[in-house]
Parts: structure tokens; C-alpha cells; sequence
């Protein structure tokens, strides 16, 4: 009993620690990302190529006055980039980081190194918490009592309703395929075996239509560019946030990179095989666990990369094209992927 | 026995929030209020072994359903009521009375019941329930589809304004 | 220990007495719909008690019914409630009595 | 192959289907590759299933399609069956069919694009229905074909239906067969209700089990289904549809009267034979009825002008035929005759028109006659199935006919079921039949073909051989008509050697009920020799008559020294105008009277009532509706409460 308390309580220790540090990293590489995008420097002045930029960042806005506007509704104002920064971190315990499953420490096992590793409901569980998500922006949009951020809030919940369907109904795709909710299956069923023995028996081979609908669903629901339509600088100044300064400020900024960091792990789990890499069979023990967390890694980098690169590249929606996308682009599109698969199940095509 | 705490903890949460919820003049907060009530009522789901309602509920009256009484007060720029001009003080105090006695009732009758222990094992996971909706209740299932689409073509046809 | 069901069931009569509460009392459209869910909600949640009480599943696929019906009507209840405010600019329920004889 | 039997239904349908979808948009040219082709498809598949079915031994073969009806104990599927009895039926309804498809490719050529097309879409239709009729496998999807050739016959012969007559003629058609036809679904309840299934072999077994645990049932069910099989075989006294018929276009006609449609009923008696035979009252009613009918309808049919009245009447006489034969337990014998009817009468109609559509469109034969020279393949295709018809040897009808007729006398005098009396005055009723067919056949091909033109010089020049796509159908016809015969040669003719292929192809599912006594093959010769010598003596009749300078000499005579005897035939015995006054105009004084007393004055004074009360109390209670919402539900929640309290303490 206490040994699952402690493993637990380290395990969300580390993995806290882990995203809340890819948060500071993640603003550096936004930054920089976008300077090299756009053909220039980027901040360079703070440490090596400026890597200690977030630690300025965070005692500048720590430190700022933290000001409350007047006719706000204050309890609310308050609670809102509350509930976003515990949203985003309490999505985090349902996804397996890596292969612990041979491994017990002090007589508890370490499975996918979830925090929750009994929740049956798996990725129930993380919709459930996720859909919770839009109350912090339309929280702070009305509660700031500012037309900007209130146009904010309603754009967003909108928005985060409709794309969450299709959002939905694609990770539906891969639970039809892998007959169960939880997660660490999900991971199990795409390691190990190959097509043509060189293709990786990953998600995203035959649902390649589900796995285009889950990213830009995904990038929907982070509310990022080419659907940030809840901030929209250049229509409605910061959106929701408009009216946060200081701490309050940087709790949306960090819950926004935080969902940034659990979409591109959930991307990466569902459609690209999790924490197995080729060759995995090889290995065992803590050093199978080290390479598969590398594995994980990489394909989590390499996400949380195309998030910076698509945000720098392609210009915002309007709200009528976003809304046609979402209602007669993605829903379409998830629902034949779904049928696909039910389909392709049915038939044998896919085990 | 941790059990125990939590239920009667959520019991607690969820009546208080329950009574805010009903009786808040702000619109915004009564949402949120339910909003509480429900997790309390997710939990209690939980307690009772059906984990797979317990997200369901989540995911469909927080997640999707407040939220869209939430945009609706927002868009309808969360009205309050109107101070004065309350025509029916008859109503408000019937209805009060009514409540109370309803509430006084099932509390006095059920608090004099006692049952055996619940049977229980019957786990709701998403298979078990999902071998039920697609076998035993699969005409109600299939009619709720329907009757989802109604709703969506109605409410699409009440709020559409005429070009 | 697990609690007992009546618990549970005094549990879900309060709320519902609370919903049927606001129901009565409130003026507001928005605030009668919520009223409704609280209803529906305690109704859901004796229902899942009794099922426990009796080992069944199927009192949870009645709560998964009623869970989608109420979808469904609040759906249609907030788009009723949009077109009313849009028509005479309140909510207040007791300014509906055009139907009235 | 055989798996595939659903689409020898299909094929037609799916045709029809094109036809009514897209057959406003076809030109002629696709409309006759979709129609004649689903119709060839149709024969080409029977002919492969055929040829399948030919080394099977007569087994049965039933192929279930799919689920149709399951609502508690009834369970119908929707299944097909083949056996000799519907191979047999299968090979001339495809085969004529065909041929007529082909047949109405020139006929209808001078109609519109759209009527064409319609046209072909009525007659793919209408040779689904008869092959769902034929092939079903219980009652139920017999029935559905039952009532699509009914439809079909009603939309075909109403085709011009912007002429009154014709639309009239359709209505009568399907009015009246209605009637049978709620005769032949009580027979549906009926046998469910006491067998528990409508399927053919599981009723055959059951009955075969234990014939006496359904004896009282069987009378009633197999009357019923006769009732049936009189109305669409237009028996007396349900027959009057079918001279009315005649107003749908020669085609129709001959599809009718030939190979669907009316010999549904013969199929249909001889497919429930394992019922009849356990009821001698019933095969004696069948007996009766097909007796009587075919000296009534021979009888009207020599005083008529019409060319295709004549062959109307014939048709109804030579049904009477085949029910005599069921009747007197010759099934085999029956569906013998109705498949060499099949081509003889399918070849009259297509005959008469050409002779029609020679003489542009007139079709009274007083104003015909001389036509051999002028449309000799017409005459010659028509005089072979004239010889059919009339019974001479060795014509296909001839066996036929000879077969009944001897099996008739058998039985009168084998005594079969006690009702040998009976059976013998029937066989007189058919030895006259059989003598007035003759004269009658031959008055028209006398009166159509021989003498000098009657008509006007314009037509006369107008007279011309139809073309090819209406002459080979003719030509392949009289082919069939001459030869079928020596397919079901009695065992009399060969003396003896049992040559009769026809019946033992059938004997697995409607063997013959003998009798005690077969008679002698001395006895059987001279009734060949009684027959042939009645059809040759009608003939000369008719040759003495209508024939040479003496030509309608004598029959004036005789019109003008028994006027209302003459009267009286040529009017068809009035019956039509007897139905009218005992039966249609009592109905449309009810239905007067229905809308009148009952509807106006009954029911809607009910109604009114009804809601001037409704509409009070609605006065009163509408106090209570106070159109505020929140006051409902305190209604309701006080209800509630109290309903609780109420049920608790």
C-alpha cells in the first residue's frame, strides 16, 4: 500500500516535472522556431542560444503586478486559469511513457509508467478531462467582462464542441481496432510486428484518414494557429486572456503548451506506435525502458515540432470556414474511417 | 472505508452545489454549480461500479451539455431575472412546500428502509455495457440515434433565422 | 464496508427535490432547464444505485438512454430558449402565456 | 444452376424496373433491348435450368430466397420451387412469353416512344408475376404473383385507357378477379389455420400423414381455391373479364389467354392436387363447373363477329376443358392441355393480329374474308392452330383433348367417387364442346379467309403480310402447335406401349387418380374415333354454312326463324346485363346509401357530435390553463407527491 503510494507519488513527481520542464523548452523552441522560420535570430542573448529565455520569462512574469481588472466577476476570473493548468495536467496520467512492464520496484510494477495505470476507462477517462478543458477559456472570456474575451469564450466553446466529435470519433477508430480503452493496449497492439516486414504495424497505416482528422481536430482543441480563434490577436486582441496579466497570464500559456505536450504524446500513442520502436524485442528490463523512452521521445519531439512549424506557416481560419471544416470536412472523414475499420475488421483485413 | 469518506464527502459537495445551483441569481454560476453537483454525482458513479457512466457522465453533461448552456447564457448575455414583478408569490411558496415535502418524504421513508447488502459485482465496464446496448437493447439503441437527429434537425430549424 | 444503497437513494432525492425546487422557483428558462438536468440526474443516479442493489447492468443502459435523451432535449430546450429571447428579449417563463385561452 | 432460379423471376422484374424508371427518357430502341432482352434472359435461363433439371429424375427442388413474413407462428419464406409440374410451366410461359415480346416489337411499333415503353414494362412485369406464380413454392408467394398478374391484366388491358371501354375492361377485369381472388386468400387462412404452414410439400406431407385427422377441412379449402381458380381462369360464372379483355392490344391478348394469367387457375387446382383428390364433392364441383363452361362459352362463341370475341370464348371454353379434366382426377391431363393451348391459342391471337393489322385495325370478320391470298403465312400458321384447336390428328390438340375426353369418360364410367352418372353427363357436355369449337374455328377462318372481300376496295389495297418480327413468332407457334401433341401421346394410340412422356414426367407430382375399371383399348378407340368424328362433322358444318356460293345462307335462315334463340347467343345470353342488374346496380344503390345514410348522416353526425362535446368540456376546463409553465409542473410534482403518498401509506 505504501509502496504504491510512493512509486506513485514519484511517478507524478517525474512526470510533472517532465512536462513543466518541455514547457519551458517549448516556449524556447517556439520562439526560436519561429525566428528561423521567418528568416531571423530569435532570442540569443539569455545563455547558450538563449535556452535560459523561459527562466527570464518566468521570474519577469512572476514578479509583474498581478492586477485585477475592476468589473470583473472575481471569483470566477480567478478560478479559471485554475481549472485550464489542472485540466492540462490531469490529462497526463492515462498515457503509458514507456516499457516498464518487466520491471517492479519495490514490489510494484511499473507497466507503461502511467500514473493511473488501473483505470479502466483509459482514454475515456482523458476525453472526459479534456472536454473539461473549455471551461477555463470560457470561464475567463466572460468573467473578464470585455467584449473581446467574451466573443473569445463563445468562439471557443463552439469550437472545442464541434472539433471534439470528430476528435472523438477518430480515436474511436483505434479503440475498434485494439477492442479495448485502455491505452497500454493500444501501444501493445501496434509493437513488435511488421507489414512486408518493414512497415511498423502502427495505427496510422490503415487508418491514415483517422489520423489526419485526430491532428487537426487536435490542433482545434489546443486552440492553436490556423484555429486560434479564441485569442485571434488581430480581431480580438488576446481573446479570452485579454484581460490576465502576470501569473494568471503565463497558467493559460503554460495549460496551452501543456495540451500542446499531451496531444502530440496522444498522437504519438494512438496512430504511431507509443513507446515501441523497431527492434524492441531485443531488449528487456531497464534498458528496453530507457529506449523506449528515448523512442517515445523522439516522436513526441517531433510532434510537439510540428505544432511550432504548422503555427508559423499557415494563416488562421475564418470562423464560418472553421466551422465548415469541423461539420463537413473532419465529421465526414472520421466517420468513413470508422466505417473503414469496422469494415476492414469485419472482413480480416486487419487483425 | 476510503469509500465511505468519499461518498459522503461528494454527498455533501454535490447537495451544496445542487442548492447553489437552483437558488444563484447569476446564470454562469448556476452552471458551474451543476457542473460541481454532476462530478459529484460521477463519482458516486464510480463508487457504485459503474466507471464507464462515470466517464460517460463527464464527457457528456460537463463536457458537452453545460457547456452548451453556458454558450447559451453567454450568447443570450447571461440574463438574470428580473428583480421585481414576481406575479405569483403563490407558485414560489407551493413550490417550495412541495419540494420540502418531497425531499422530507423520501428521506423519512427511505431512512426507515432497511435492505440486504447490494449485490454488486456487476461491473460496469464499457464491454459489459456494451454488449448489452448492441444485444438486448439494440432497438433503443438504434432509436436514440433517431431520435438525436430529430433533435438536431429541430434545434437547427428553431434558432435558424430566415434569410 | 460499502455504503448502502439507500444512501445513495437519499442522496439522489435530495438533488431531486432540489431540481423539482428550482423547477418551481426559478423564473429563468436557462434556470428550469437546469433544474430539469438536476431531475434527470438524481433520477440516473438511483437508478444505477438500485441496479447495483440488484447485480444488474441494465439499470446503466437506462442511464446511457436518459443521458442521450437529455442531450437531445437540451438541445432542442436552449434552441426553444434562443429563438424565445430572440423573440421578446427575456427568458422569464412567466412572460410566456401567449398560448394561454 | 439451379441455385440461381431467382433470377428466372428476376430477370423480368429487374427489366420492368428499368423500364418504369427510365422508360420516359428510352427511345424505342432501348426499350426493346431491355424488355425483349430481360424477356430472353428470362428463356435462356429456364432453358439452362431446364436442361439441368432434365437429368434430375423429377426430383423436387426447392431454393429458399429469403425470410419473407415471421410474426409468431407464421413463418412464410419467400421460396421458389421447381419440379415437373413447374418445369412444365416454366418452358412455355418463358418460351411464348418470349415470342409475344417479340411478337409486340412490330405490333407496337406505330405507339409513341413512352407507350412503348410502357408498355414493354407491363409485360416484363407481367411475366414476373406468372413466373413468381408458377415457381412459388407455399401459397403466399403463389399469391403474390395471383395478384400481380391480376394487376398486370388490369394495367395491360386498360392500356389505351383513354378510350372508356378499355378502361372500363380493366376495371371489370380486376373487379371480378377480386372476387376469386378473396375466395383463393380465405383458402390462404384457411389451410394455415388448419395445416400450419402454406408451404406445398410441408401441406402434401401433412395431409399425406394422416389424410383423416383433415377431412372435414379439405372440401372448404379446396372450394375456395377453386373459387380462385375461377375468377382468374374466368370460369362460369366469373368468366365475364376475359371477352372484355380484348380491349388491351393483340399481345396482350394472346399473353393472357395463351400462356399466363388464365391458366394460373388450371396450375394452381392441379398444384394443390394432393388436397383435391382427397375431396371427391370438390373434383366433382371442378368437373361441373369446367363442363358446363365449355359448352356455355362454345355456345356464345359461334355467333359472334369480333375475330378475337370468338377466340375470347374459345379460350373460356377450352379452360372448361382443362378443369373437366382436373376434375375427373386427370391432372396430368389438364396441364397437358394447357401447355398445347399454350401454342395453339398463343398462335390464334398472334394470328388474328396480324389478320388485324392487315386489315388496319378492323376486327369484324363480317367485313373480312378472301384474306388467304393476300397474308398467306398469316393463313397457313393460323389454319394449323385452327386444327389444333378443333382436335384433328394429329395437331397437338388433338391428344390433349382426346386424353380428357377419355379420361372423362373413365371416370363416368370407372364410377370414380360414386359420381359415374355424373362424369358421363359431362362427357356428352364436352363431345358437343368439342363439335361447336370446331364449327365455331372454322366459321371465323371461313368468314376471315375464304370468300370474297367484304370490306372496302381501300382497305382491300391496304392488305398486307406483317413483318418479320410478327411472322416468325407465327411461324415458330404453328411449329409448336403441330408438333407438341407427340409429347403426351395416350396409351390407346400406340396400343397400348406406354409412350405418354408427358404424363410420366408429372407423375411424381400429379399422378392421374384411375379408376377401378380403365376401359378397354377397344372402348378407347372408338371414343378417339367418336371425337375425331365430332370435330370433322363441326367442320363440315361450318364449310356447309359459310363456305361457297351457299355462303351465310343457311345461318340467316336459322337467325331469322328462332330471332330470340340468335338473340340470345349473339348477346351472350345477357349475362353481362343480368350481373348488371343482380349485382352491380344493388352495389352502387348500397354504396348510395352507404355515403348518404350511413357516412353522412351516421357517422358524421357522430363525429359532430362528438366534437360539439369535446368542444364544451373544452370550455369549461380551459381555466385550468393558465399557459404558465412553472404552474404545470406544480401540478405535476403535486400529483406526484400525492400519487407516492397515496401508494406508500
Amino acid at each position: 500500500m505504501w509502496a504504491e503510494i510512493a512509486v506513485s507519488a514519484v511517478k507524478v513527481a517525474v512526470i510533472a516535472g517532465t512536462v513543466l520542464t518541455l514547457v519551458a523548452v517549448m516556449e524556447w523552441v517556439e520562439r526560436r522556431g519561429a525566428a528561423f522560420i521567418q528568416d531571423r535570430l530569435g532570442p540569443n542573448r539569455v545563455g547558450p542560444l538563449g535556452l535560459f529565455q523561459p527562466i527570464v520569462d518566468a521570474v519577469k512574469l512572476l514578479f509583474k503586478e498581478d492586477l485585477t481588472p475592476a468589473n470583473v466577476n472575481r471569483g470566477l476570473y480567478l478560478l479559471a486559469p485554475m481549472i485550464s493548468v489542472s485540466v492540462a495536467l490531469l490529462t497526463f496520467i492515462v498515457i503509458p511513457f514507456g516499457a516498464g512492464k518487466d520491471i517492479t520496484v519495490f514490489g510494484v510494477p511499473l507497466g507503461g509508467i502511467e500514473v493511473a495505470p488501473d483505470l479502466g476507462v483509459g482514454v475515456l477517462f482523458l476525453l472526459a478531462i479534456g472536454s473539461l478543458g473549455v471551461y477555463g477559456i470560457v470561464l475567463a472570456g466572460w468573467s473578464s467582462n470585455n467584449k473581446y474575451s467574451l466573443l473569445g469564450g463563445l468562439r471557443s466553446s463552439a469550437q472545442l464542441i464541434s472539433y471534439e466529435l470528430s476528435m472523438t470519433l477518430a480515436v474511436l477508430g483505434v479503440l475498434l481496432a485494439t477492442g479495448s480503452l485502455r491505452l497500454d493496449a493500444v501501444v501493445a497492439r501496434q509493437g513488435g510486428q511488421f507489414w512486408l516486414g518493414v512497415i511498423p504495424q502502427w495505427n496510422v497505416v490503415p487508418q491514415i484518414l483517422g489520423c489526419i482528422v485526430f491532428v487537426v481536430a487536435v490542433f482545434a482543441e489546443t486552440n492553436r494557429l490556423p484555429f486560434d480563434l479564441a485569442e485571434a490577436e488581430t480581431e480580438l486582441v488576446a481573446g479570452y486572456h485579454v484581460e490576465y496579466s502576470s501569473m494568471k497570464f503565463a497558467a493559460f500559456l503554460m495549460s496551452e503548451y501543456m495540451n500542446m505536450v499531451t496531444a502530440s504524446a496522444l498522437i504519438v500513442t494512438l496512430f504511431f506506435g507509443g513507446w515501441t520502436f523497431p527492434g524492441m524485442g531485443r531488449f528487456s528490463g531497464w534498458p528496453l525502458l530507457a529506449l523506449s523512452l528515448v523512442a517515445f521521445g523522439i516522436k513526441l519531439a517531433f510532434f510537439l515540432w510540428l505544432f511550432v512549424w504548422v503555427r508559423w506557416s499557415l494563416p488562421r481560419f475564418r470562423y464560418d470556414q472553421l466551422m465548415r471544416l469541423g461539420w463537413k470536412g473532419l465529421l465526414p472523414l472520421a466517420t468513413l474511417n470508422l466505417v473503414w475499420v469496422g469494415v476492414a475488421m469485419a472482413m480480416g483485413w486487419i487483425r | 472505508m476510503m469509500g465511505t469518506a468519499v461518498f459522503y464527502l461528494v454527498a455533501v459537495v454535490g447537495v451544496v452545489s445542487a442548492l447553489v445551483a437552483v437558488s444563484h441569481k447569476n446564470p454562469v454560476v448556476n452552471v458551474l454549480s451543476l457542473v460541481v453537483t454532476l462530478f459529484c454525482i460521477a463519482v458516486s458513479y464510480a463508487l457504485l461500479g459503474a466507471e464507464f457512466l462515470a466517464a460517460a457522465q463527464i464527457l457528456v453533461y460537463a463536457g458537452a451539455i453545460l457547456v452548451l448552456f453556458l454558450f447559451v447564457v453567454m450568447l443570450l448575455g447571461a440574463p438574470e431575472e428580473p428583480p421585481v414583478g414576481e406575479r405569483r408569490p403563490f407558485q414560489r411558496v407551493a413550490g417550495l412546500a412541495l419540494a420540502g415535502i418531497a425531499a422530507a418524504g423520501s428521506i423519512a421513508v427511505l431512512a426507515g428502509i432497511r435492505v440486504a447488502a447490494p449485490a454488486g459485482a456487476a461491473q460496469g465496464t464499457a464491454e459489459a455495457l456494451g454488449r448489452l446496448l448492441v444485444g438486448p437493447y439494440l432497438f433503443a439503441f438504434e432509436f436514440i440515434s433517431v431520435l438525436l437527429l430529430a433533435a438536431m434537425v429541430g434545434a437547427l430549424m428553431l434558432v435558424k433565422r430566415k434569410h | 464496508m460499502t455504503v448502502p444503497t439507500t444512501h445513495f437513494v437519499i442522496f439522489a432525492a435530495l438533488l431531486f427535490a432540489i431540481g423539482a425546487a428550482g423547477v418551481l422557483v426559478r423564473r429563468s428558462g436557462i434556470s428550469i432547464l437546469l433544474g430539469i438536468e438536476l431531475m434527470l440526474n438524481a433520477a440516473n443516479l438511483a437508478l444505477v444505485a438500485f441496479g447495483r442493489q440488484h447485480g444488474q447492468l441494465d439499470a446503466q443502459v437506462f442511464v446511457f438512454f436518459v443521458m442521450a435523451v437529455a442531450a437531445a432535449e437540451v438541445a432542442v430546450g436552449l434552441a426553444l430558449l434562443v429563438a424565445i429571447f430572440r423573440k421578446q428579449r427575456s427568458i422569464d417563463v412567466d412572460r410566456l402565456n401567449v398560448m394561454r385561452w | 444452376m439451379l441455385d440461381l432460379l431467382w433470377l428466372v423471376p428476376a430477370l423480368p422484374l429487374a427489366g420492368a424496373l428499368v423500364l418504369l424508371a427510365g422508360g420516359l427518357h428510352f427511345g424505342k430502341r432501348t426499350t426493346t433491348a431491355v424488355g425483349v432482352g430481360s424477356a430472353g434472359l428470362a428463356l435462356a435461363a429456364v432453358a439452362a435450368i431446364l436442361v439441368q433439371y432434365a437429368g434430375m429424375h423429377g426430383e423436387t427442388v426447392a431454393r429458399h430466397v429469403f425470410n419473407w413474413i415471421s410474426a409468431g407462428d407464421v413463418t412464410v419464406d419467400f421460396a421458389l420451387r421447381l419440379d415437373p409440374l413447374s418445369a412444365v410451366m416454366l418452358s412455355f410461359v418463358t418460351l411464348v412469353g418470349f415470342v409475344i415480346h417479340v411478337y409486340s416489337i412490330g405490333y407496337m411499333h406505330t405507339e409513341g416512344d413512352r407507350a412503348y415503353a410502357r408498355f414493354f414494362a407491363y409485360l416484363n412485369l407481367f411475366m414476373f408475376a406468372m413466373l413468381t406464380l408458377v415457381l412459388g413454392a407455399n401459397l403466399v408467394v403463389m399469391f403474390i404473383g395471383w395478384e400481380g398478374v391480376g394487376l398486370c391484366s388490369y394495367l395491360l388491358i386498360g392500356f389505351y385507357f383513354d378510350k372508356e371501354y378499355c378502361a372500363a375492361a380493366g376495371i371489370k377485369a380486376f373487379v371480378v378477379n377480386r372476387i376469386g381472388d378473396f375466395g383463393f386468400l380465405l383458402a390462404i387462412f384457411w389451410a394455415f389455420k388448419v395445416f400450419g404452414t402454406v408451404d406445398f410439400a410441408g401441406m402434401a406431407a401433412a395431409l399425406a400423414a394422416d389424410p383423416t385427422r383433415y377431412a372435414a377441412a379439405v372440401t372448404p379449402i379446396a372450394l375456395l381455391l377453386f373459387v380462385g381458380a375461377v375468377g382468374k381462369s374466368a370460369q362460369l360464372p366469373l368468366y365475364v373479364w376475359l371477352p372484355d379483355a380484348m380491349a388491351g392490344p393483340t399481345p396482350v391478348s394472346a399473353l393472357i389467354h395463351a400462356a399466363t394469367m388464365v391458366t394460373a387457375g388450371v396450375y394452381m387446382v392441379v398444384r394443390c392436387n394432393f388436397i383435391y383428390r382427397l375431396s371427391p364433392t370438390a373434383m366433382l364441383v371442378v368437373a361441373a363447373v369446367g363442363g358446363v363452361t365449355a359448352l356455355f362459352a362454345a355456345t356464345i362463341g359461334i355467333a359472334q363477329n369480333d375475330i378475337k370475341k370468338v377466340l375470347a370464348y374459345s379460350t373460356v371454353s377450352q379452360l372448361g376443358y382443362m378443369f373437366l379434366a382436373a376434375g375427373a382426377g386427370a391432372f396430368a391431363g389438364g396441364i397437358f392441355h394447357v401447355f398445347t393451348h399454350a401454342f395453339f391459342k398463343a398462335c390464334l391471337f398472334l394470328g388474328a393480329g396480324s389478320v388485324i393489322h392487315a386489315c388496319s385495325g378492323e376486327q369484324d370478320m363480317r367485313k373480312m374474308g378472301g384474306l388467304a391470298r393476300k397474308i398467306p403465312v398469316t393463313y397457313w400458321t393460323f389454319m394449323v392452330a385452327t386444327l389444333a384447336l378443333c382436335g384433328i390428328p394429329p395437331f397437338a390438340g388433338f391428344f390433349s383433348k382426346d386424353e380428357i375426353l377419355g379420361r372423362v369418360f373413365a371416370a363416368g364410367a370407372g364410377n370414380l367417387n360414386g359420381f359415374g352418372a355424373s362424369y358421363l353427363v359431362l362427357w356428352v357436355l364436352g363431345l358437343a364442346a368439342a363439335f361447336l369449337t370446331a364449327f365455331y374455328m372454322f366459321r371465323a377462318v371461313y368468314m376471315t379467309f375464304h370468300g370474297e372481300f367484304r370490306g372496302t376496295p381501300e382497305q382491300w389495297h391496304h392488305v398486307h403480310e406483317s413483318p418479320g418480327s410478327m411472322t416468325w413468332p407465327l411461324k415458330i407457334l404453328a411449329a409448336g402447335s403441330a408438333v407438341v401433341g407427340l409429347l403426351g401421346v395416350g396409351r390407346a394410340i400406340t396400343f397400348g406401349t406406354d409412350l405418354n412422356w408427358f404424363e410420366n414426367f408429372l407423375h411424381r407430382v400429379a399422378p392421374t387418380v384411375e379408376v377401378e375399371h380403365a376401359p378397354s383399348l377397344g372402348t378407347e378407340w372408338v371414343l378417339i374415333l367418336i371425337s375425331v368424328a365430332v370435330a370433322v362433322a363441326g367442320i363440315l358444318l361450318a364449310r356447309r354454312f359459310y363456305f361457297g356460293a351457299e355462303a351465310f345462307v343457311a345461318p340467316r335462315r336459322i337467325a331469322e326463324r328462332a330471332p330470340a334463340l340468335y338473340a340470345a347467343v349473339a348477346n351472350k345470353y345477357y349475362v353481362d346485363e343480368a350481373y348488371d342488374r343482380a349485382v352491380v346496380r344493388p352495389l352502387g344503390k348500397l354504396a348510395h346509401f352507404s355515403w348518404k345514410g350511413i357516412d353522412t348522416i351516421a357517422i358524421d353526425g357522430t363525429l359532430n357530435a362528438s366534437a360539439f362535446f369535446t368542444e364544451i368540456a373544452g370550455d369549461l376546463l380551459r381555466f385550468l390553463q393558465t399557459g404558465n409553465v412553472r404552474n404545470y409542473a406544480l401540478f405535476v410534482l403535486g400529483g406526484a407527491v400525492a400519487a407516492a403518498a397515496w401508494l406508500l401509506l
